[in-house]
């Protein structure tokens, strides 16, 4: 990478870490929270692969023919656990929001924290 | 206000963040922290030590194998969350049901048609995972995505019937319980938890085993979460 | 400037444009499909960086099991927010 | 000799691939309603991306590759219409109808 733009990546994944943190904390809608949550964490997904790669690496495939320098496995490994368990996240927070709708029927937050009467 | 209170917080988060990102070497230099320490030794063990050609795999299933094992058991645990936490049997909201629109026969013809590849692409992935790109998460999620297309076009009750309920209740478990097994012949056999036994063949039986276990545990979470937030007569 | 530079420039452009136009989106099922979209930009980043494995498994559960996990729970929830 | 012909189709085809995509793209964010976008995105997907990969395949020539490649041409060739067909269906159910200029005189 040329110079000034040599850490393009890192910023990009910090401005979207940015978006997704700010989604979170200013919509008020649940669903909308957790889609803001996603994004926080796919950009720190992006900033680990980014961490693990290496100028004119090739996949960390032994036997293939590629030639090393090898991208870091451990990121790749790593991110590949951290998806998985980000979705077993969205699932139960989806379930738990669904629960939440069928008890207090309404799913904005600012709803659900105004005191009954 | 709130909303500019909390932009300010982001804002001065993120430069707080840039700052120390611009103090990391640029993406792709090899002498990133990532590259440096364990990481080379594990390039360098190469297929013999990590026991797999692709080093993912060899990371994920043989040098941490203990962490996976902890991945294992989270998605399992939230799959017992979902299930627990799911409506079933509970008072439901008024699920605003669109009126039954009957599938369409070529896409019910074409996913027919479809199905068997993609059954068999997952588990090349997952049976070929260590040695090309793919591995027991990546089939899993095929499979997962597979089922839940499956359950698409034919309706959620099929695929119930495809999974009985009591062959279900240890299948789902299947990857812990493997990774247990695991973790134990190994500590038997080699002296250490998670330890890869001797013979080349036997090695390989274990780490096609552990994916295959990872694969159908992942598949049927997957089916899991959807079957609970699809739920309309949860059995 | 190489070509390779061009297109990660392109692809992280298109990703925060992604992010900004689902951060606005009022109505949730655009959103969610917008993330579907995101999921695949980062997919195709992926590959580029030598990470095949990664990029899969992102495809297959960024992009299609999320987005109908989503659209279930929309479903019921109603997809307009307030 | 053959080699330079192979590599000139092949471009030649990858080219029409992608103008095939551009005008998809141009289609998606000018045409005014659901049907008509939907109609100009299926074409590219289904004829824009078996033109790329049939060049790419050329240039592969006679490896592995190929194979998956030709795996891959005829998945595209049944997924993308089929997923056309399920998307149009279920805006038409969704209550969109085609626009039309008699009703509506400005596009959107």
């Amino acid at each position: 990478m040329t110079e000034g733009l040599a850490h393009l990546d890192y910023i990009a994944v910090v401005i979207l870490f940015a978006i997704g943190l700010y989604v979170v904390l200013t919509k008020q809608n649940l669903i909308k929270k957790i889609i803001g949550l996603n994004i926080m964490e796919t950009a720190v997904f992006g900033l680990i692969v980014t961490s693990g790669m290496v100028d004119g690496g090739s996949p960390p495939l032994l036997g293939q023919g590629l030639e090393p320098p090898y991208a870091s496995p451990i990121a790749h490994a790593l991110v590949l656990t951290g998806i998985v368990v980000a979705l077993s996240v969205t699932a139960l927070a989806l379930v738990l929001i669904l629960r939440v709708k069928a008890e207090c029927g309404s799913i904005e937050l600012d709803e659900l924290l105004e005191p009954d009467e | 206000m709130r909303n500019a209170l909390a932009l300010l917080i982001v804002i001065v988060l993120a430069g707080l963040m840039m700052a120390g990102v611009s103090q990391l070497p640029p993406p792709g230099s090899p002498d990133g922290a990532v590259h440096r320490h364990v990481a080379a030794h594990y390039i360098d063990g190469g297929t013999e030590a990590g026991g797999a050609p692709n080093l993912v795999t060899a990371v994920l299933l043989n040098y941490r194998a203990l962490d996976t094992y902890g991945e294992v058991v989270v998605i399992f645990a939230a799959l017992v969350a979902v299930l627990a936490v799911g409506l079933s049997g509970h008072s439901r909201g008024p699920r605003r049901q669109p009126d039954e629109l009957p599938v369409s026969p070529v896409v019910d013809r074409i996913i027919r048609l479809l199905a068997p590849f993609i059954a068999l692409f997952a588990l090349f992935m997952i049976l070929e995972g260590h040695v090309l790109p793919g591995g027991g998460f990546q089939g899993g999620v095929v499979l997962g995505a597979l089922l839940i297309l499956l359950s698409l076009v034919l309706g959620p009750r099929r695929i119930r019937r495809m999974l009985p309920t009591p062959a279900l209740f240890w299948t789902r478990a299947i990857a812990p319980l493997v990774f247990a097994l695991t973790a134990i012949a190994g500590l038997a056999l080699a002296g250490w938890l998670f330890a890869l036994p001797e013979p080349a063949w036997l090695r390989e039986l274990i780490l096609v085993g552990l994916e295959l276990a990872i694969g159908i545990g992942a598949a049927l979470a997957l089916v899991g979460f959807y079957l609970s937030l699809e739920a309309d007569h949860h059995d | 400037m190489s070509p390779n530079d061009v297109f990660d420039a392109l692809i992280l452009i298109l990703l925060i444009t992604c992010a900004l136009a689902i951060a606005r989106m009022k109505d949730l099922a655009a959103a969610v499909i917008l993330f579907s979209v995101y999921s695949f930009a980062l997919c195709l980043l992926w590959v580029h960086r030598g990470a095949p494995d990664v990029a899969m498994t992102e495809a297959a559960v960024g992009a299609g099991i999320t987005a109908v996990l989503f659209f279930y729970t929309l479903a019921r929830t109603g997809r307009r927010e307030k | 000799m053959s080699e330079l012909l192979l590599t000139t189709f092949a471009a030649v085809l990858i080219a029409a691939g992608c103008l095939f995509f551009l005008a998809g793209t141009i289609g998606l964010l000018r045409l005014p309603d659901f049907y008509c976008r939907l109609h100009a995105t299926t074409k590219c997907d289904a004829v824009g991306a078996v033109l790329i990969l049939l060049g790419v395949a050329l240039i592969a020539g006679a490896d592995t590759q190929t194979v998956r490649i030709v795996a891959l041409i005829a998945l595209i060739a049944i997924s993308s219409p089929t997923a056309g067909h399920a998307l149009a269906r279920a805006g038409w159910h969704a209550g969109h109808r085609p626009w039309t200029r008699e009703e509506n005189d400005e596009p959107e």
